[in-house]
């Protein structure tokens, strides 16, 4: 069995690394296709002809896409994450003092959101059809509904304008305590969950009930197994599958999705970089990012299928 | 839904109230309460804007920010503008584009999936890999490319939503369907001969239809919210139209005041969205499944 | 010590349909109630009432049902759960959806007594073994740790056996719990029930339509038909001279009565040549052997027109062997022909026409059909496939071929968990009838069916190798059916073909010694058969052990 | 008043800009927005800067003047050093100017900075710049943000080495900086904190909140709507700069509807200006003229008759401009109020039967991609130092911005000579013929000039508009104190 999962490990992981390239040789098509460079960007309004040319060969770009892809990619196999086109910081240095932020930010949302919504998803397929089901469900629905950015507005109008509990930001300034640290990621986790709880609820509680119904729930229940017991003993291990994918899938959009977030807290995470950097038509930037996120996502969804095939014997003894 | 309206024939009367009773029933409460909000907004994105007087509309010079009041009952947004006119224009966008865009996300990955799962190993493998690789893709990046690439028309930002959230809708399914598919009965089909269409569709869809359905509903809400996201960057529906989404973007100036003009459309979008859950919820046809009988 | 259980004016309704109707019946603390009748009776409907508990779709709708002083309908759902599984436990139909797929079988096997806090884990397991000792269960110490796709069906049957004695119930439900299992076992876990039965003087509920083995376990037999008791009467009289019309004609097809053959079978073509086949499961090494192996050096010919019966105790790979022939699983050395074309070992290199051709009728009839599709529309698929049947005469071949397995029409439009047991396995057989194959190769087809069905299904099966030279591999553990049907008998035990009887040679001696054990290990049906053998078993071991 | 009180001295405050990228930067040549701007005015000096009516005042350079506008001689301040300690030469001032004009600097400020011929040390504390035509603006150039001055050799700017009012504490691009009081700076008394942390926060709602939650002390560019929130709370206050901003509508003259002068002139007739003012700017603007020199500036035409929304005369260029048919638009939210603006002229445009088809573009890519090609669409343009900048580069016959490719000769003389000319009321009129030309004649709608509009706590006292933008014309950080 470890074998197994070992040896999908190793695939995953080299196929992954094809995926990383395929993802940078398409971000890269797609920078060079989208009208407008990291120069005109960079410029605005004051592009003129001569300004543009200047900058371009500041920035590299007057090579021809290619070869300025092949320099690249050298540059990643030697370690070198590349110069960033607008800010000629190296891409490494403006991604390492970004990306520790967007993981504390996706790890404490992520520690928060997942055991909630769980418990909320096996409660309500136990008792699935009472008045906790309906609130639970519809709640979840009626919060997903609600725009992130209304979300986050609302609870900065509540909590730092009018009661000034919580700072408005997130990160003005250096955070020394733990206490702090609550503080600061109060509201943007809350924002995060409201977004990501529902799709995982939901789907637990999808799978879960879609377990209920199996046949051998019966036998189990006629063992005198409490409700309870059915869940987490029976129906859960069988229906880890879709709920780990649904996990995988919403702990994804704490990496690359969080933008509004990140912006409406003044967030230094990487997702604003990314977007900066499509602003800007930055392209190593944002290959680095976009290669993080597809990394981030694969190791996600890799995990997800290990649970899947871990919690069904047929496709691990296949 | 519609025959229910017809007018009952009096000799089979009692047979056809029991049939519709049975059709309600089916449903449940909660379910009757959902179709009829989906119904609200599918007959106000229909008829509304062709019911609602043009004069609203176009009358901007009233107050901004406006309250309630006779004239603009759902007060007025951040251009003066009437925001019942508004946000029953929106409804046309948001029940129209979301849903459809919706739909395509949903029903082109569970097909892909099906297919992944029904095919060969390899099929598979390369499959989940292709559709990884495009989640990796930012979604801005993706939005401005099909503007350049394609201009920006409802039908791009269709395809566009509906492409963004087919590698989620995919995965789901086939989390779900690879399960399904090492069950008895679809070896059994399988020493039949039967094609790989209908081991997707016939043997493994109907079996993954719960949880895919309601994950479609919870898609639904985040195309509702990639609408409004996508509007923001100049994509698809062009202004003055807009959809609810974008209605509460536009009008956020006036959260602090509590103001009709963003809490309006953000109690649209939530009606919807609930309604189009409850109704999948208690869809008649799943409850009956569930109970292992017709 | 065992409860008493009285039953008093029980109704049970789905939808307008009335299951079970106005049925009473007291069984005495420690004594054994036989509930006999045919397929879709009610049987397992009863049973599962005395736990009070129906299955979705079903209620009860009047009625009571006392276990010793419990008032078991009217209990609220803590003091539900604190009776099942502890006081009355209960063995399914259908081990295989039984089971929870993703726990291994000692997890699920010692349950009851975590569910209830009756010993430790440790001991629970150590109980555990001694019981999958007792049930003749192979390799007792670590068949708990495997997961129940890997078992075969009569090995989950006995497991779920293990299962609810775990905890020593007072009032044991045994629904159809020998129908998977070769005699040989059979003896062995029929023993092992009633040490239950006498030595802790449980009483017990044993659902079979098997009256043989009816008349070694119970002290009453309560005969149901259509939901509603015929006769209820100690056993001795009900063996010797039943009172009810259809307890007779039960008693009359219970020993199958040999099946005219076709004649010539030797000269017509020959059909299926297996030949030094080997296969198995897990993991294949290097030199292309699987971890496990099942199936080593079988041949087989089987003619036109031809049955060949294949017996041998459960997990000998009976199933192994058709899932081979169905091209399931890749076998691992050796060629399968089939009208003297080689078959490929896997389903996808097969043509349309040669799965035709070969139909397989699963083992585990629950799990072979899709729960989301009607009866209706899996019948139909078949036809719709290979026939390209529409419309009416689609319609009618569908009526027809669920009258052929004796199933009413009324079923077509229900879903597989709206059927019992046996009516799963016949859908099973007439879907693949449905198929008009060359080859039917029949997992247990009968070994859910009471008596006068199952009489019904052989006649069946007769009929369509006489008129249309289906032939057939015949897997079955009852010697009787066997010998009814077939016009050789493969005998198979670890994997190997042990002997090979033809018809002629039934009666006549001398056979291989494991033959001669499973022809005396068919119950016989008589009270006292099973005590007999056990006193016979002091003086002359049962089973060469290996 | 605020202005009375005496400055006191410490303290530190938050202030919030209103972008934040990661592409902020310390090199003046390439600072591009007014985040970068407030930084640059922190750390370092001009020769000049500019004051409330945009007259350039002494800076680094103690005094400048000329004969013939095209030989100009700076005296440099003596005593002034830069944070390193290193005092203020001759050298750093060429090296400053002439960067600009090399390619590879990649300079904003090129096209300015190409008007200089020459730039030398023609004594231990002066220089002489020459030019290569006469330009009586020269001292409003050098006072610019891009001019600022850098040591001699720079090349890496992230220690941000200046002569300012602040040294540079720490500096993470898109994130925040922190600036503390240079001791040694040159303006006696000057500064008056202790310390700035400066942020951007891209996000209006977010600026606004974190200043009402007392996260911020001053925040820019507050939203017209967000005001009265801002008012209504006790302890904080709004700070208002009109200045010449605007966004404009451009009717292209060589491509598209525009070539036929009725189309504009109807266009010009459309603009609901009254209402555009209410509802679009809350009354935070003042209207304008379809000409782009605003009230604030000294030049400004003020004879000029104000054109009013009138359908009448709009339908009748339109008809006999002879446009039909759907009109494409383009807008984005890149050009400030452009897409309600359109909006308004859309509705207005109904009213004589003229289909405006709006086309919203992404902000991202707009102005490479649509500003200057979209044959009719939407400009912005933010305040310049000065009205010839300002028509040299948006209305001069071959300026490269000319958005509406309005040529006119008399035009191009008029801008030449008005720049050599010394006689201010000469060069008064000069003005006052080109804004008639443009108000006439170019595809340009102008509705009106927007202000600027900041948000402060009551504690933060000091702050006086300079119509160059918000924040004091970015240069607030020496100038503001905290009250106790
Ligand atoms: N997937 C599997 N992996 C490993 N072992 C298996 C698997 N399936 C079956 N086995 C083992 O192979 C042996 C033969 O199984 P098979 O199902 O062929 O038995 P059988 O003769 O049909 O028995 P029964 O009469 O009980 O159905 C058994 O010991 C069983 O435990
Ligand atoms: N959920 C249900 N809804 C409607 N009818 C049902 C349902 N479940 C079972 N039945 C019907 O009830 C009848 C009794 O079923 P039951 O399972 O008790 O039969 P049984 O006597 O155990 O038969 P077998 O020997 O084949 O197992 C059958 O005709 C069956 O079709
Ligand atoms: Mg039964
Ligand atoms: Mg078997």
């Amino acid at each position: 069995m470890n074998r197994l999962i070992l040896g999908l490990l190793v695939r995953r992981v080299a196929i992954s690394l094809l995926s990383l390239l395929a993802v940078s040789v398409l971000v890269f098509a797609i920078t060079a296709v989208l009208p407008g460079d990291a120069a005109e960007e960079q410029l605005g309004q004051d592009a003129t002809p001569t300004a543009l040319a200047a900058l371009r060969a500041q920035m590299g770009l007057d090579v021809p896409a290619p070869l300025r892809y092949l320099k690249w990619l050298g540059g990643i196999a030697r370690g070198d994450l590349g110069t960033s086109a607008t800010t000629q910081l190296p891409v490494g240095e403006l991604v390492a003092s970004r990306l520790p932020n967007s993981l504390l930010l996706a790890a404490v949302t992520a520690l928060f959101s997942v055991p909630i919504a769980l418990t909320l998803g096996i409660a309500s397929a136990v008792w699935r059809g009472s008045w906790f089901d309906r609130v639970a469900s519809t709640g979840a629905v009626a919060v997903v509904s609600v725009p992130e950015f209304l979300v986050a507005t609302l609870a900065v109008l509540v909590f730092a304008v009018k009661l000034r509990w919580l700072p408005a930001l997130s990160y003005v300034s250096d955070i020394e305590s733990v206490g702090q640290v609550l503080r600061a990621f109060a509201m943007p986790v809350l924002s995060l969950c409201c977004v990501i709880i529902a799709q995982m609820m939901r789907m637990t509680r999808a799978a879960v009930i879609d377990q209920l119904e199996a046949p051998y729930i019966e036998m189990v229940r006629l063992k005198g197994a409490s409700p309870l017991r059915m869940v987490m003993f029976h129906a859960l291990p069988n229906a880890i599958g879709p709920i780990a994918n649904a996990v995988a899938l919403s702990l994804s959009y704490l990496l690359g999705g969080v933008i509004i977030v990140e912006t409406i807290f003044n967030y230094p995470g990487i997702a604003k970089l990314m977007v900066d950097g499509v602003s800007q038509r930055d392209m190593p930037l944002v290959q680095t990012c976009a290669m993080i996120f597809c990394a981030g996502y694969l190791i996600l969804v890799t995990v997800a299928d290990v649970c899947g095939i871990v919690a069904n014997p047929r496709l691990r003894h296949r | 839904m519609k025959n229910t309206v017809q007018p009952l024939d009096a000799g089979t009367a009692p047979a056809a109230r029991g049939r519709l009773f049975r059709r309600f029933s089916g449903f449940g409460l909660s379910g009757i309460v959902g179709l009829l909000l989906l119904a609200f907004w599918l007959l106000a994105a229909l008829l509304g804007p062709a019911m609602l007087s043009r004069e609203l509309a176009g009358s901007a010079a009233g107050e901004v920010f406006g309250p309630m009041s006779a004239a603009h009952w759902l007060g007025t947004d951040y251009l003066g503008r009437d925001m019942l006119v508004r946000v029953i224009d929106g409804a046309r966008y948001t029940v129209g584009v979301a849903l459809l865009a919706t739909v395509l996300a949903s029903g082109t990955g569970t097909t892909l999936a099906l297919f992944a799962v029904a095919s060969s190993p390899a099929v598979d493998a390369t499959l989940s890999r292709l559709l990884d690789t495009l989640t990796a893709i930012p979604s801005k990046m993706f939005a401005l490319i099909m503007v350049a690439g394609f201009g920006s028309s409802v039908a791009m930002l269709v395809a566009t939503a509906a492409v963004i959230y087919v590698p989620g809708a995919f995965r789901i399914a086939r989390s779900l369907a690879v399960n399904i598919n090492a069950l008895d009965y679809v070896t059994v089909a399988r020493t039949r001969g039967e094609g790989t269409l209908y081991i997707m569709l016939r043997e493994i869809l109907p079996n993954i239809l719960g949880p895919m359905l309601s994950d479609l509903g919870l898609r639904f809400v985040y195309v509702v919210l990639l609408l409004a996201g996508l509007s923001f960057l100049g994509l698809g529906i062009q202004p003055p139209a807009a959809d609810w989404g974008s209605l509460v973007r536009e009008n956020i100036g006036a959260l602090p005041e509590a103001g009709a003009s963003v809490i309006v459309p953000s109690l649209a979008i939530a009606s919807l969205t609930i309604a189009v859950n409850l109704v999948i919820d208690n869809l008649p046809g799943r409850a009956a499944r569930e109970k292992g009988a017709r | 010590m065992g409860a008493s259980v009285v039953v008093q004016g029980l109704r049970i309704q789905a939808g307008g349909q009335t299951l079970v109707d106005d049925l009473s019946f007291s069984i005495a603390p420690g004594e054994v109630l036989a509930l006999i009748g045919e397929s879709g009776s009610g049987k397992t409907t009863t049973a599962l009432a005395l736990m009070g508990y129906a299955r979705d779709g079903c209620r009860i709708t009047a009625g009571s049902v006392r276990i010793g002083e419990v008032d078991v309908l009217n209990l609220s759902s803590v003091q539900q759960r604190a009776l099942r599984g502890r006081k009355v436990a209960y063995i399914a139909q259908s081990a295989a959806a039984s089971f929870n797929p993703s726990r291994t079988i000692m997890d699920q096997v010692v349950e009851p007594a975590a569910i209830h806090r009756l010993m430790t884990r440790a001991e629970a397991e150590a109980k555990a073994v001694d019981l999958f000792r007792e049930l003749a269960l192979p390799e007792p110490e670590t068949i708990g740790s495997r997961y129940p796709h890997q078992v075969s069906g009569g090995q989950l049957q006995r497991l779920m056996a293990a299962m609810a004695l775990i905890a020593d119930p007072d009032l044991v439900i045994l629904d159809e719990p020998t129908t998977a299992l070769d005699v040989t076992t059979q003896i062995e876990v029929l023993r092992a029930f009633r040490r239950v039965v006498r030595e802790r003087r449980a009483t017990a509920v044993y659902v079979s339509h098997d009256l043989a083995v009816v008349a070694q376990m119970a002290d009453h037999i309560l005969v149901l038909r259509g939901g509603q008791m015929r006769e209820i009467n100690p056993t001795p009289q009900i063996l010797a001279a039943p009172s009810d019309d259809y307890t007779k004609s039960l008693l009359a097809a219970a020993r199958p009565v040999p099946r005219v053959s076709p004649p010539t079978v030797r000269d017509s073509q020959l059909l299926l040549d297996i030949h030094d086949l080997s296969a198995g499961y897990g993991p294949v090494d290097a030199k292309g052997q699987p971890a496990k192996m099942v199936l080593e050096n079988i041949d087989l010919r089987l003619y036109r027109g031809q049955a060949i019966g294949v017996i041998g105790e459960s997990g000998s790979g009976k199933t192994t062997l058709a899932r081979a022939v169905a091209g399931l699983i890749k076998p691992c050395h050796g060629t399968i022909l089939f009208n003297n074309r080689e078959l490929k070992p896997q389903l996808a290199q097969r043509s349309k026409e040669e799965l035709r051709q070969i139909q397989i009728v699963f083992q585990m009839a629950d799990t072979a059909l899709n729960p989301s599709q009607t009866i209706e529309s899996i019948l139909a698929r078949p036809l719709v496939f290979y026939k390209g049947l529409r419309g009416e005469p689609l319609q009618r071949r569908i009526r027809q071929l669920l009258d052929l397995v004796k199933l009413p029409a009324t079923v077509a439009g229900r879903l597989p968990g709206g059927l019992s047991g046996g009516q799963k396995q016949r859908v099973n057989l007439a879907r693949a009838l449905a198929a008009e194959p060359d080859l039917i190769l029949c997992d247990e087809v009968t070994s859910a069916l009471d008596t006068v069905v199952g009489a019904a299904v052989l006649d069946l099966i007769a009929e369509l190798r006489r008129e249309l030279g289906v032939s057939y591999l015949f897997i079955s553990h009852d010697l009787h059916t066997v010998r009814a049907v077939c016009d050789e008998i493969v005998v198979m035990q670890h994997g190997r073909k042990l002997a090979q009887v033809a018809r002629a040679d039934y009666d006549r001696g001398p056979h291989h010694p494991y033959y001669e054990l499973l022809a005396r290990s068919v119950p016989e049906l008589r009270c006292g058969w099973l005590d007999e053998m056990d006193s016979a078993r002091h003086t002359t071991p049962l089973e060469p052990q290996t | 008043s605020a202005h009375a009180d005496t400055p006191r001295k410490g303290g530190r405050i938050r202030v919030a800009g209103a972008t934040a990228a990661a592409n902020d930067t310390l090199d003046p040549a390439k600072q591009s927005n007014q985040t970068d701007y407030s930084r640059g005015t922190m750390l370092y000096n001009g020769l000049t800067s500019l004051d409330s009516s945009l007259t350039p005042q002494p800076a680094l350079a103690e005094s400048f003047s000329t004969t013939d506008a095209k030989t100009w001689v700076f005296t440099l301040r003596k005593g002034v050093v830069f944070h390193d300690g290193k005092a203020l030469a001759p050298a750093d001032v060429v090296y400053s100017l002439m960067r600009h004009k090399d390619p590879a600097t990649a300079s904003k400020a090129k096209v300015l900075a190409d008007q200089i011929d020459s730039v030398k040390a023609t004594g231990p504390n002066e220089v002489t710049v020459v030019l290569s035509a006469p330009n009586a603006d020269l001292p409003v150039i050098v006072g610019t943000f891009h001019f600022h001055i850098v040591k001699d050799g720079t090349t890496d700017f992230n220690a941000g080495i200046g002569t300012g009012p602040y040294k540079l504490k720490e500096f993470k691009p898109g994130v925040r900086s922190l600036v503390v009081r240079n001791e040694a700076y040159w303006k006696p008394g000057k500064p008056y904190l202790d310390e700035i942390e400066f942020v951007g926060i891209g996000d209006e709602s977010a600026r606004v909140n974190a200043l009402l939650s007392g996260g911020m002390d001053l925040v820019a560019s507050v939203n017209p709507r967000s005001v009265a929130r801002v008012k209504g709370t006790p302890g904080y206050a709004i700070f208002t700069t009109q200045s010449g901003q605007y966004s404009d509508l451009i009717m292209r003259r060589d491509v598209g509807p525009g070539m036929n002068p009725d189309f504009a002139m109807a266009m010009k007739y459309l603009f609901d200006r009254e209402q555009m003012k209410k509802t679009i700017a809350l009354d935070y603007a003042v209207i304008a003229n379809d000409q782009p020199i605003d009230p604030t500036n000294r030049f400004y035409f003020a004879g000029l008759p104000q054109r009013t929304m009138d359908l009448d005369k709009a339908k009748f260029h339109l008809q006999k401009s002879g446009v039909t048919g759907k009109v494409p638009m383009v807008t984005s939210p890149a050009a400030m109020y452009s897409v309600e603006i359109a909006l308004l002229l859309q509705q207005t445009g109904q009213r004589i039967g003229l289909d405006i088809d709006l086309k919203r573009m992404p902000a991202d890519g707009y102005w490479s991609n649509h500003w200057l090609n979209s044959p009719v669409g939407f400009g912005n343009v933010n305040p310049r130092p000065s009205a010839d900048t300002l028509l040299t580069q948006f209305f001069q016959s071959d300026a490269a911005w000319n958005e509406s490719r309005w040529k006119n000769p008399k035009f191009d003389q008029l801008l030449l000579a008005s720049r050599a000319e010394t006689d201010q009321a000469k060069r008064k009129q000069q003005y006052a013929d080109m804004q008639t030309m443009i108000h006439q004649e170019a595809g340009i709608g102008i509705p009106m000039f927007l202000a600027s509009i900041d948000g402060h706590s009551s504690k933060l006292k000091g702050l006086s508009p300079i119509p160059l933008g918000g924040l004091m014309g970015y240069s607030f950080a020496e100038n503001v104190w905290l009250d106790a």
